[in-house]
Parts: C-alpha cells; structure tokens; sequence
C-alpha cells in the first residue's frame, strides 16, 4: 500500500496518542464507550436498510456524501456502543478526506492501539465490512475523479 | 453447593482451563457452542495418528485392521450410550446439521410431496429449520412452526393442535434448546407425533452432552447429535435411525464404502451403515468420538447432570440480583444454559468487556433466529452455558465481570 | 539415486515409522489410501484442542477470535498452495467425495436434465463416478465413460470422440490415478472440455500429496482433494470453484453459519465460503490440513515430486525380476503408485502375506471397479504407493517380501 | 453361549493342537495354505451367484445341506488361498454337526491359533459373514426340528 496521505497520517496519530495513556484492556474499552457515546452519527432518517451493513451481530449503518472540494464525508452508527467508538474512530480518521486516500488508505492505527481484532473479517461486528464499504465508495469516487 | 466436587476432580483433565486471555484465567462459559476436551480425547487423537493411523475397512493389513477396529468401537460406544438396538444404525456424519440434512435430503426427497407439511418448533436451531425449508422448497411441501411459550416451555396445546390441523409427515424438535436450556418432554412428543402418523426426528446437539439418552424410551425415529458439544472432536456427529426406515432410505451422497458394486451399467449399494457413509471416514473423529463417550459415562452422565442442575440454580440466583438483568428461558427442565438480556443494552457490548475480563460466553441468535423473533429480542441474547467442569466459582467471577460492564455502559 | 536424501531428512518428523507389526519394522506403502501425518500436523492439532479450541464465527470472545483466525488461515493455506484467486472459493467439505457430491448436487440438480451427459473416465475412483449416477438417474441424465488404453494411460481419441459424440454438460476425471498411478494431462483436457462448452472438474485426490497444482494453468471450473492423503488429518477436504459458478449455484446443506437470515417466511443465503458450509465445520481439520501443507511446502513439493518419480523407477525395476509379476499401469507421467498381478494368485493372499512380514499394500480393485472390470482384473490388484519418506530400502524389503510371498503360494 | 457341542469342542482342540507347533507368523499361514490346498471343496457346478457371500475382496462360496441324521454338511471355496484355507478350517469345525450346535457354537478356536482378527466383520475376507451364514443357516434348521 501507498504512503498514507498526510491528513489521515495525521489523525492516526492523533488516535495513538489518544489511546497511549490506556495499557489496561478494561481502561481501553472505557474510553471507546465513551468515544461511542460522543461522535456523531448519521440522521436517524437514513438509519435504513440501504445504509445497514448485513451479516454482523450488531447493526452498523453507514452513509457516504461527496463534498464539493471532492472530499468523502462519512457518517454511521451502531446499536452496541462498542461498535459505535470503532465506527467513529474509523469515521474520524478517514471522513472529510480525498477519495483516493481513503481508498488507499493504510490503516496501522488499530494495531498500535491494540483493537486490531475488530478489523478481522471473522469479526461478527461488522467493522471489517464497514471499512471495505468505506473503500469501495471512495475507489469508485476517485475513478469518477480521475 | 451439591456435587461441587465433580469440578475439583476432572479440572486436570482440561488443559485449556489453566490459560488466560488478556491476562486474566480463563472462564470459559460458551460450552454450549463447543465443549473442551479431555486429555482422554486429545490423547487418543494423537495416539491414534502416531500409532496407528490408516485408511479402513477393505484393508488387508495390520494398521488397517487396528485403525477399523478403533473406528467401528467408536461406532459400538455411541450406540450403546444412546440406547441404540443395533450399531448398524448410527450413522457417522460431519455433526448434527449434516445429519439433518441426510434425513431432509434422503427420507424427505423419497416421502414429502406436495402439500405436506414437516412440523418443527419455533425454539430450533438453524440446523433443524433451513434443511427442511430447502428440501420442502424444493417439493412444494411446507415448514410449520409450534409455538413456544414466555418462559421457554413448549406451546403443547399448539403442538397437538398442529399435529391435529397439519397432519405433518415429519416432526423434528429439540431434546434440548440451545438458547433457552428447555428441556423438552420428548417421549410424549413423539408417542403424540406417532399416534398422529408422523415420523419424529430429535435434535439431541445439547442433550447429549447433558443428559441419559435412550432412543427406545424417548420412542423417536431419528435421533441426531454432534461430538464437539460433548467433549468429542469436531467434524463428526451421528445420525440414528430406525432399522427399517433407515434400509428403506436412498443413499444421499455416493463413493466408496457405500457401495457394493459400481459399474456404468449400475450400482449396488452397500448394507448399513455404510450406505450412508461415503469416502474415508472421519476415522480420528470416531475414534476420539467414543472416548470423550467414555469419558462421560466415566464421570457419569446423571453427575453431570445433577451438577449443572446446581450450577444452574446458581446461576439464575447470582444473575437476577444484577439490576436490569432479565432471564430469558426459565423452564423448569433445564440444561446448563443461561441466556438473558438487559434492556436498552446490546448483548455484543457486555460479551466484549466480559472477554476483556477473561470470561467467554456466547451474544447475539445462537443460530436460533426465529425464536429470537419471536421472544422480540433481535439482538439476541448474552448466553452463560455450562459443562461438568465449571466451578460456582467461575459463575461468580462472570457475574461479577457482567456487573462490571453494565456499570461501564450505563 | 536420486533425492534420496529426503527421507532421511523427514522421516523423524513421523512417530509411526518407527513402529513394527507383527514383530517385524513396519514398511508402509498404502500411503494413497492414506498418507501418514508428520508430527507438526498432529502436534498443531493437540495444541489447537488443549490451548485455543472453540466454535468459530460470530464469537466475540477471544479463543472464538484465535480459532477462527487459525481455520480461516487454513482456507488461505489451502488457496495459496492450488493458485486459488481467492481464498473465498476454497469450500472446505468432508473429504473428495464429499466435494463431489456437493458438485454433483448442487450444481448438477441446478444444471443437468433429461437426456444430458456427464462424461467421466474408466479409470475414475467410484467417487467420481456414483455422485453423477445419482443425479442423473434423478434428473434423466447420463453417465458416459472415456476409454483407458492397456498402459493405464488415458483414450485421448476416445475423449475427443465423446466431447463431439455428447456434449457433455460436465466433464469429470482425475489428476492423477490412484490404481495406475497415471498423470492426466489435466490442461489440455480442460482446454478441449471447455471448447466443447462443458464445465470440468478434476478429482485432485492423488496430486494434492505429489503435484504442484494450479487451478489457473489447469484452466478446470472444480478442483476437489481430501487432506488425508496429502499428511493431513481425517474429515476434511476442499472444493475450488470459479466464483462466479459458486456464486450462481443454490447451498446444498442448510444450517447454521450458512445463512444470512432465517425465518419461517423465508431465508436467505450467506455469501462464499459459508453457504457451502453449513453447521460448525471441522475446525481442527481446516487448521491441521493448513498445517498439512505448510509441511509439504516446507519440504518442497517439487522435492517430493522428484523423489517419488525415482521410487516410481526404482520399484518397477525391482518388481518386474520377479517371476510372474505384471505391472499394471505403465503411463510416462506416473505419481508414487505401483499396481500389479500375478497370474493365477490372488492379490489377498500377496498382501496378507506381505502383511505378515511387516509391509503394508492394498489389495483389491481400490475403489475403481469399472477400471478393474475394463482391464479384466477382477480379483483387483495389489498396491504400492509411496510418500516423501519411502525409502527404496523399502522397497527392496517390500519386493523380498513379495517374493518370499509367492514363493509360498506357488 | 452355552458350551460347546462336545464334538465342536474336540475338533476345536484338534485345530488347536494342529497349530501349536508353530510359532512363528508366516509358518502359520504356510500351514494355512497347505490346509487351502488338501480342502474338499464345493462342487464347481455350485459355485454360483446364490451360493457366494457378497461384499468381500476375496469371494468365497457356501453350500449347507441337511443330512438325514438331522446333521449339517458344509462344502465351501474361495478363489484366495489363504481365505479358502480358513474357510476348510470353518467346515472342518462345524460341518457334520448337529443344527443347534453349529448355531450356539462358540469358536475359540480362531483366538487361540492368533487368528482371530479374520473374523472381524470389518475384515473383507468374507470369513465373518460365511460362519454368520453358517449360524443362519442351522439355527433355521434346527427351528424346524424343534
Ligand atoms: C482418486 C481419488 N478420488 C477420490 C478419493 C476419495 O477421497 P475421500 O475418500 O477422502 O473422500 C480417493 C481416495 O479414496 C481417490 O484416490
Ligand atoms: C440444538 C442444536 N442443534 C444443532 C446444532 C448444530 O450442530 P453442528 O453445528 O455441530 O452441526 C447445534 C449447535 O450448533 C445446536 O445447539
């Protein structure tokens, strides 16, 4: 994978270094349910059954809008608030940026703060699913683009 | 507590309960997804593959013969331990869904038609729903549900109105229901089912590991179960049937083994069990089938049961102080399986910060989607499921981990 | 000779080697039936059920997360190794016959009707001939058999006669022959298959353990193999298919893990791999077949290959100095596998008295009865085959043994 | 199973006496192949379908007769030597023997010649099935006689 574009390198950091303070698992999750209850999620209106992300054990409902600047704004949601801090850390580190550098994207951050897991495919929370969804819309932006 | 003493004594037989996740000591609560094994099992596996490994049947040389041995002992175990009249009539599968699927596939496609309809429970396992939907579908009969009452117990006056209103040719239910832990009364289900004209399959997947099985007394014609609920390998199950329906059934999938005589002017197929049993068997399965049997009418299996009777009192007792827990099964029959729910939180939530404190258990449908709908619950439940080796000990420590994350997410 | 070193490198990595029967080293040369497991595969396992064992999928507890990682790491093993696009299409089932009769079902029920062909060989294993007379006898359809001329090599006159004589929607056969030992040449009969507008699926049993495959180069839509002959454990094997053909295909069995939603007013299908596998699947068999090829990839399977074509030579030369013997199946393109007779005796009597001294054959007609009945060799033959570890030392114990055999038969 | 038939239980002991002489594996069976050869077989003109045991790598051939003293005669085959000489040694055991004794008979013999393992019915000698077939066979007859 390419180098990450600057901004998103930027906010991964941010995300690091957030988490850094954290080394017990429980602080972690704490910190995530908190993150889960602040970010703001999409318009209940769109909570719809095209924005819904099938085949997890919690729901997740994402939505994506192309900004004039050609920017991806991102919004999403969860009904388990644990899902919810994942979803927003990811909207917060990939919305509001070039579509080819979403698409591109290289997301190290979830390593480094320990929460890789929840990225797997195995996972049943549907974040795996999310982020691939994130990619294709912005792959199919940035061609439009190009 | 009675019988805490049956913990103390096989523990050492599980090595997997002596680790941690995320540094803590394992509590392992998800036995109703898979049992662990003991080292009676994970010992004969690999005895068997350092010793004596060899494809079966047919051979003409020692290691052949041994491991045929073995393999058919595994065969005779399971039968003796349900009660079957005959070794011919277990089956070896790859677990209680491809059992299921034998049936719905080979006795369904000979005997359903059009307008029939196969009965089954709205308490069943996706193994014992989408094989009778795919095989009705595909002959025009029909799946319906019974229903199934607030505290998990069977609607019986349902039941027999169904049997009455369906005429079902089939009806296929649980022994026990892996979300809710009811027990269901399946001797008089089947005796009604009988009288009715129906031929009766039982889901025995959770009975097996908990409780005495007698095919003849519960009266059933098929009776199905897998070996990783019981302590056994994964990748084996058995299907038992009736004698002369089971001969009277088609073969499902052809090869070796099961046949007599292959030829492109026509094939002959082979006397039970082999006829349902193509290709090299899951000879290591069988084999470390029957010793995790063994290993459970070791212990004793009305031990077993007795003990998880107590873990669940416990349980329900240490559970329902917590606020805003509510029960979700409360049958007075039960297995070792505790499900519940806590309103306006998400069961995935409380499983997550639970395994961050070191106690597995189980969140979401438990493959039981339809009883789920039913109960109103569609995020599922959080489920606390027991074996013969769980400690009271172990029920506090989850309670407490549940209280934990409940104060986390409130 | 050549390469042989090779065993002398891995033969401790077998614990089995090592043992006698009857009072005498055993020699074992019935490795097509089932190959032996090197110590990583049965130590992988044993690791698997004492340290990470648990039901896989949707667990979101931490030994649910390691063992699904661990068999889903077993699918990509397997992908990487045949030239699988995408791990996705690897289908773990029981074994090659089962991977055969999902085909067959699934695909063939969908696809095949009155009056259509699928064309198999002489020389297939029954596995690759009763799934196809099963459904075609339950759709109307037919089997037709490609000739196999006296070395045991395929009819590629008979074959392009056939793809112009039926059109066949379906064209199945092996890679390799587990009686003759014969290589097919797999790419150019995919390449005239397909022209002739008929899918392909090659029964890989026998290259899994010998050959260096590629799905893409051989041009098939299926590829099926069993683990256990290719040093992995019992019950569990693969289909490759093209996506798209997967994709278009219905499940075969239902179940858990299968679905994507169950209801009793309709349920819908999972996306691949999971719609082809329904209920939990043998775990510790995905994760020690992924263990099984990293073995063959650590040792290189063009080492094996090489070693094993010298075997090959090595045991015709000291098999046919013996008076009597006829070696059956003398194609250029051989993998470890010697078939022979002699005439007036009876391969049981060879082999039991092989037995005898230590040295395991297979006797019989192998589960290729048309091919046995072709070449006129109804008693079936007697069997050598080889693995990584066979020694020519072997080899010569083996051909003193068959000798001393028929010595005290004539 | 009852005793044995003292006329079952002596030829057993003959069988064993034979035996005990060898020792070693292959001398065993090169006795066994020479019992193949001296056996009195079944009539050719029988060796048809009805009369083989089906399913075995090895085809063998049984024919029961009832002779008039109420006795059972067994003639069999087998186109394998060693099979054909444990089948002799089957018939040799039980054939001219009274229905009910055939039946009931318990063939310890078979163990004590290390043997045994021929018997198993997961061998494909056909062994296990011929002595099931001859145990058919005379407990039907001695039904009839009773
Ligand atoms: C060529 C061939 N095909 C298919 C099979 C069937 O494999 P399995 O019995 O493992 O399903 C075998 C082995 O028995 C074989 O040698
Ligand atoms: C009641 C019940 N039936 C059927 C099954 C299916 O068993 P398996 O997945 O081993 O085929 C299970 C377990 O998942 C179960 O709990």
């Amino acid at each position: 994978m390419a180098e990450n574009h600057p901004l998103i390198e930027a906010r991964q950091q941010e995300v690091i270094a957030d988490f850094a303070v954290f080394d017990d698992w429980m602080d972690k999750y704490e910190h995530l349910i908190e993150l889960g209850k602040d970010i703001p999620t999409i318009d209940e209106a769109r909570k719809t059954d095209s924005h819904l992300i099938k085949g997890c054990q919690s729901r997740v409902w994402l939505a994506a809008d192309s900004a004039a600047d050609g920017n991806v704004h991102f919004t999403a949601d969860s009904d388990a608030i644990i899902t919810k801090g994942l979803v927003g850390l990811m909207v917060q580190v990939l919305s509001d940026a070039p579509a080819r550098a979403i698409a591109e994207a290289d997301l190290h951050f979830l390593d480094a703060i320990g929460l890789h897991q929840h990225l797997s495919p195995t996972r049943s929370n549907g974040l795996a699913s999310m982020v691939q969804q994130m990619r294709l819309y912005a792959a199919a932006l940035a061609a439009r683009q190009a | 507590m009675a019988n805490s003493s049956l913990p103390d004594r096989i523990r050492r037989d599980f090595p997997i309960l002596e680790r941690e996740v995320h540094g803590k000591p394992l509590v392992y609560l998800d036995n109703a997804a898979s049992a662990q094994k003991p080292l009676a099992v994970i010992e004969g596996q690999r005895e068997y593959l350092s010793n004596y490994h060899a494809n079966i049947h047919r051979g003409a040389h020692q290691l052949a013969q041994l491991a045929t041995e073995a393999f058919e002992g595994g065969r005779r175990k399971v039968a003796e331990h349900i009660g079957a009249p005959n070794a011919a009539e277990v089956i070896f599968t790859a677990g209680s869904t491809d059992a299921v699927n034998l049936v719905a596939q080979s006795w369904g496609r000979a005997n359903l038609s059009q307008g029939d309809v196969v009965l089954v429970t709205r308490m069943e396992h996706h193994a014992n729903i989408v094989p009778w939907q795919m095989i009705c579908e595909a002959v025009g009969a029909k799946v319906e549900p019974v229903n199934v009452h607030e505290d998990g117990t069977l609607d019986l006056g349902d039941f027999h109105a169904a049997l009455e209103r369906f005429s079902p040719k089939m009806v296929a239910f649980v022994h026990a229901s892996n979300t809710l832990g009811t027990i269901n009364p399946v001797a008089d289900l089947c005796r009604a089912a009988s009288d009715a004209g129906a031929l009766t399959l039982v889901d025995g997947s959770q009975a097996l590991p908990h409780l005495t099985i007698d095919v003849k007394a519960i009266g059933c014609d098929f009776y199905v179960a897998t070996a990783h609920k019981a302590y056994g390998p994964t990748g084996i199950g058995f299907l038992w049937g009736r004698r002369a329906i089971l001969e009277a059934m088609p073969p499902w999938r052809g090869g070796g083994e099961m046949i007599q005589s292959v030829s492109f002017d026509g094939t002959t197929y082979n006397t039970l069990p082999h006829k349902f049993e193509a290709g090299t068997p899951h000879i290591s399965g069988g084999i470390a089938f029957g010793l995790a049997i063994d290993w459970m009418r070791g212990v004793g299996v009305e031990t077993i049961a007795a003990h998880e009777r107590s873990l669940v009192a416990y349980a329900h007792n240490a559970l329902e102080t917590l606020k805003g827990v509510r029960i979700i099964g409360t049958a007075p029959e039960k297995v070792g399986v505790v499900s519940l729910v806590v309103d306006g939180i998400h069961p995935y939530d409380l499983g997550t910060l639970m395994d961050g404190q070191g106690v597995a258990v189980r969140t979401g449908h438990h493959c039981t989607e339809p009883l789920m709908h039913h109960l109103g619950l569609e995020s599922g439940t959080l489920r606390m499921s027991f074996a013969a080796y769980t400690t009271p000990r172990e029920i506090d420590v989850a309670a407490a981990a549940l209280a934990r994350a409940l104060a986390m997410l409130r």
